[in-house]
């Protein structure tokens, strides 16, 4: 690898949320082309583990990390000091899956079928909003808590009839296995569920004292990934390249769907709106799902975004 | 009861100190209630939320006890059928290796696409962790019995079934009750990682939501509860083990009573 | 009628010769000791007869059928007392039985008391003194049901009267059941009368030395002990050990 | 090498037959190649992509023999503090129980936050691992030294050091390969676990990796991997013990040369 | 000068009463023989002065000091032979020089050829006769450092010739060194052969029934075996220990 240490660089860590994905490619963008290094940083990527990255960041064990709305939300009302500083995705690509043949088309199709979670609360709240819009009822759901088996697995041994997938990830999987799925994304029946997800996020300690430090990361991360949507076949090699282990035909492909949502309808890549936060918290705790209190002004902000010339 | 008090005062000192020096370093070093509560907070949450998590309590103990007797038996079972048959014992090493050696990403697709998200599955995943430290430990006596007791029972004519029966088994209980310990300890932790698999309710569980929501009190109301669990359990082993070896207990007094 | 047939057994530990062509012979109902240098192989001459270990050549018949290598058809008192730590006076006296059929438990806590050892029924090993225990493993093979009774220096830890006061009874249960017994011992009085021959090894490696026929008539008492004949007997065979011993 | 073929054949068979009959099932049955890929593909993308992942076997390779190590040195030392302090025997109890039972989830920000991504954390892990089973192993042998001999060495003016070293240590060595044997088995996994902590090399890493991109092939390579390596470490525990224990492998010879 | 100083000792196990009142003390440079029906004690009162049982009323004292239920000052053979299983020959010798501190290789190479044992220095416990492990036990005993020996029937497992020749070799060792010696024996022989004074146990719970003083002049030699004196001598032990048995 040929990023040589710059000892005058600032060294700063970046946790993932898990493991590295086309969500990370501008990371792994603006490691690769040196974006960071020009802007004074040496960045060191790391894999949370079994730690989540938000206790992380909070700790201050690592310095940025990458994050989502519901987490931070949840984070920030038991006084959690993390704050996003970027949405990666503009939209919620997330969405309930289910093999073609079962004939889900509609969260009204839901009832009488089994629904394949990991057993939090919130998963049933969100299932019972995007059914209200039908008037379904979420109570004729069979929701079970299928731990760590994986999607396919459950689906096709017709253990669950439905999942909760990221499209961009899981639902190409399917396309390159030749499995045909329906979708029905969380957006299409529900503003305040479009939340963002996933985003890059640091502690306020950062944001109070190394503000540069902040400034600098945002605004390499951003060529990051202006490159990826500008170039998805380079920018998918590129992370290729870097995590060699990933499936290049799933990384590619994945690449070329997701490019064009990093920014989407948003004025620049990263930017946030107040009431999206506003919207989702608001949500929350309608479905009695928030415990403490919450400020959406204080858990984002996009003062770091790069200005516009 | 005043045996339990003049055994206990020892470890529970021990934990009232260990308590006490977390408490005061949370509030020394301005620990974060996120980070690391303090025992205080986490004792109020255990208490007054009982009613709320207990449910997940008696769910863990029911997989516990249920998986550690399958477990155990399990370990005795191989340990024996290895024993007597070599070429069953020359044979499935590998085999017994490998079993402690899937990792459960592994294993939690093949379980549940095998046997679904019932309990099945979940004893599996216990009686694995449980069986291997009982099953070598308990080879590893049977080996060890008295050469001249060994040949007694040979040149009495002895099958090799009563030399198993008379012999060797009597001679492995200290080796069963040691890979016992072990087992017992490890159960507790095996019945928490099979709610992995899926599960609605349980210990598991419980930690897994509290983590999401980012509250390690009432993580560690959970890990109280397990170690409580665990240590309940072994102390029952080690009575049990003073009951069935009446014989080797009373020799220990005497070479202890004497300085 | 010959009962045991021991046909020139060789035994070699390592580049140790220990055992050099053994060869005897016993009837059924005799009683037969074996006197030796401690050392010589006398027990492991009962091991090879017990079946637990195989002559590095000859052969071993009971009743005409080989039992080289065979074990199960011999009771056995071990020379170290070989009781089971987990079991009680009652329950390791009852073991010989218990290996081959039948358990009486009558018959044992009569000899128990026989030996002295009333009381002590349901102690454990250790806590007996080193004659009770021995005392304890010669109850045992003399509860088991074989027709064969190897016993290995079954008396060397008691006192001379318990001593005396064992050998009557062992006497008397030998002329009651006319079991076959060979006896290893290092007193030449109680080999002499106990047995109707006496067998000498040799030193290592051990040969045959001499046997003697005992001629002294039974039921035989505790007077014989002083006769002139017994004694007379006793000098020509301690003659012969001596011989051996360098 | 003719001993290892005299005594390798049946594992060797058992594992092929084996094979053979995972091979056979996924084309009987045709089951899919990413529910549950063949051993013959395992096998070509284990020789084939060997420059490519050799990093993470070297790097987790590393982590185990060093975690081994530490781990059952402090079990072996952990032990001994216990058998020869009442004290800390009758209160530690509860924190060694303690130390096998706080799911990894805790652990992990906990160590992680004190410690950072290093090495230390993960040598942490494994060790916990590691210790109690010869911790546990170690204190029952220690216990079941023989009456007499431990009567002989008192009478004889031992000290409680030379008891221990005379006798009670070599008489427990039987117990600590059990022990070892059992640790040896679980610090392969300890180590893969222990990368959970956050690495970017490893096994387990990898593992991740290819579970997260779909590629059951690679997972099981590295289960296959994994499973080598610990039976390889069982085999040298075994062959170590059989080197140590010279004496008690005489005695057992002669018993089992004979039916 | 009163070496070892056995006062008023009473010893019971549960109910059983063991020892009752047993009181004697020995010289410095004595040698002590005690005789007594198996069971009745002669182990456990060796452990009692050994230190690693306490008596439940009584006092031991050792050159003035008080050594009871304090263990280390004296060198033991103990009843069953006690080597340890993982030591060869020699270092299970060595090992009572071993506890107490210098090891002299030389000495203990000198005794294990002179116990016949030779050739099997390097052997493990497991190789030998029965014995030949005794033989081993007394020497590992007789090579600890400390000046009170207890020996608890160390030749019982002997042939007639090598425990003779054994005898001779303890009292000229005995001789050139004055140790203090407290022998237990199911022999009156051998007791009378070797002792200064005989203790004589009665039959549970044991009082010191008789005490006999052995008058014979040393160095002793085998005939004296056959004297007139010796054996008019025996015969009253004998018939002294005869009225204890029941
Ligand atoms: N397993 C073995 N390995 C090596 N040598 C052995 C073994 N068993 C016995 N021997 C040797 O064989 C010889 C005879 O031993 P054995 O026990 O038969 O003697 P013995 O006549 O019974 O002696 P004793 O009267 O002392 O009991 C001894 O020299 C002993 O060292
Ligand atoms: N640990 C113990 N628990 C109970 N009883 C015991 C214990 N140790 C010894 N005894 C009893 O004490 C008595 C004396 O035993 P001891 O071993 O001292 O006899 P001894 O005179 O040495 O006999 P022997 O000549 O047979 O060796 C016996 O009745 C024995 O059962
Ligand atoms: O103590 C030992 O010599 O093994
Ligand atoms: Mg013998
Ligand atoms: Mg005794």
């Amino acid at each position: 690898e040929d990023n040589t240490e710059n000892s005058d660089n600032e060294s700063v860590k970046v946790v993932l949320d898990w493991t590295p994905n086309t969500n990370h490619t501008g990371l792994y963008v603006a490691q690769a082309e040196g974006y960071f290094e020009e802007h004074g940083l040496n960045v060191e990527i790391m894999l949370p583990g079994e730690s989540s990255a938000d206790q992380l960041i909070a700790s201050g064990q690592a310095d940025f990390g990458v994050s989502f709305q519901e987490s931070i939300t949840e984070a920030r009302a038991q006084d959690v000091p993390v704050v996003s500083i970027a949405a990666v995705i503009q939209h919620n690509t997330s969405g309930f899956a289910s093999l073609e043949e079962k004939g889900i088309t509609s969260p009204e199709d839901f009832e009488g079928k089994t629904y394949g979670g990991w057993g939090a609360p919130l998963e049933k709240a969100v299932i019972s909003s995007v059914m209200q819009q039908e008037n379904a009822d979420v109570e004729k759901v069979d929701i079970v808590n299928m731990g760590d088996t994986d999607f396919f697995t459950a689906v096709e041994r017709q253990d669950i009839d439905f999942g909760w997938i990221y499209y961009g990830w899981d639902g190409i999987e399917a396309e390159l296995r030749g499995t045909d799925l329906n979708m029905i994304y969380l957006t299409e029946y529900s503003d305040k569920l479009d939340y963002y997800t996933p985003v890059l996020a640091t502690n306020e300690t950062m944001i109070d004292e190394q503000p540069e430090v902040v400034e600098s990361f945002v605004a390499a991360a951003s060529e990051g990934y202006q490159f990826a949507i500008d170039n998805p076949e380079q920018a998918a090699d590129i992370l290729i390249e870097a995590e060699p282990d990933l499936d290049e035909e799933l990384v590619r492909e994945s690449q070329k769907w997701l490019s064009p949502r990093y920014q989407d309808d948003a004025p620049q890549w990263g930017h946030q709106k107040l009431d999206v936060w506003e919207n989702y918290a608001e949500w929350m705790n309608e479905h009695d799902l928030l415990e403490g209190e919450f400020d959406a002004e204080s858990a984002f902000t996009n003062d770091f975004l790069p200005k516009e010339e | 009861m005043r045996n339990l008090i003049i055994q206990g005062w020892r470890p529970a000192l021990v934990l009232i100190v260990l308590f006490a020096g977390w408490e005061l370093s949370t509030v020394v070093f301005n620990i974060e209630k996120w980070f690391l509560p303090p025992p205080s907070d986490i004792i109020t949450v255990g208490v007054t939320e009982w009613t709320d998590y207990n449910q997940h309590v008696f769910a863990t103990l029911k997989l516990i006890v249920i998986g550690f007797v399958i477990g155990s038996a399990s370990g005795v079972g191989i340990a024996i059928a290895l024993h007597l048959v070599p070429f069953l014992r020359q044979s499935m090493y590998p085999l017994i290796i490998l079993s402690q050696n899937i990792p459960i990403i592994v294993l939690a697709p093949l379980l549940v696409g095998w046997f679904g998200f019932g309990m099945f599955p979940k004893l599996i995943v216990i009686t694995l962790v449980c069986f291997f430290p009982i099953a070598i430990s308990l080879l590893s006596g049977f080996q060890q019995a008295d050469r001249d007791l060994s040949h007694y029972m040979q040149m009495a004519g002895a099958t090799k079934r009563q030399i198993f029966r008379k012999l060797e088994w009597p001679n492995a209980l200290p080796s069963l009750f040691s890979g016992l310990k072990i087992s017992a300890t490890y159960s507790v932790m095996g019945a928490v990682i099979s709610e992995w698999l899926g599960a609605n309710n349980g210990l598991g569980v419980y930690m897994t939501l509290a983590s999401s929501s980012f509250r390690p009190d009432r993580i560690f109301v959970a890990i109280f509860i397990i170690v409580a669990i665990s240590l309940l359990f072994f102390l029952l082993i080690v009575w049990l083990e003073k009951r069935v070896i009446h014989w080797q207990t009373a020799e220990k007094r005497d070479s202890h009573d004497t300085p | 009628m010959t009962h045991l047939d021991v046909k020139h057994i060789q035994q070699s530990f390592g580049d140790q010769h220990v055992l050099d062509d053994i060869q005897f012979s016993v009837d059924e109902g005799e009683f037969v000791s074996i006197l030796g240098p401690s050392g010589s192989g006398k027990s492991t001459l009962f091991r090879l007869i017990g079946g637990i270990e195989t002559p590095t050549s000859g052969d071993i018949h009971l009743n005409g059928r080989s039992i080289t290598g065979k074990p199960g058809s011999v009771s056995y008192t071990p020379q170290s007392p070989s009781l089971f730590p987990w079991r009680t006076v009652l329950e390791n006296v009852l073991l010989g039985q218990e290996i081959q059929g039948e358990k009486d438990y009558d018959k044992a806590l009569d000899m128990i008391e026989r030996a002295g050892l009333a009381s002590y029924e349901h102690a454990y090993p250790h806590e007996l003194s080193g004659g009770m225990k021995q005392r304890a493993s010669f109850i045992r093979s003399i509860l088991s049901p074989q027709s064969l009774i190897l016993l290995d220096e079954p008396f060397s830890a008691l006192d001379e009267f318990t001593r005396i006061d064992m050998q009557q009874w062992l006497l008397s249960m030998w002329e009651n059941h006319k079991r076959t017994i060979v006896f290893v011992t290092h007193n030449i009085e109680e080999a002499m009368f106990l047995s109707d021959r006496v067998i000498i090894l040799s030193h290592r490696p051990a040969t045959i030395q001499s046997t003697f026929d005992i001629p002294f008539s039974r039921p035989r008492h505790e007077d014989l002990l002083l006769s002139q004949d017994f004694l007379t007997l006793k000098k020509d065979i301690y003659h012969d050990m001596r011989q051996s011993h360098t």
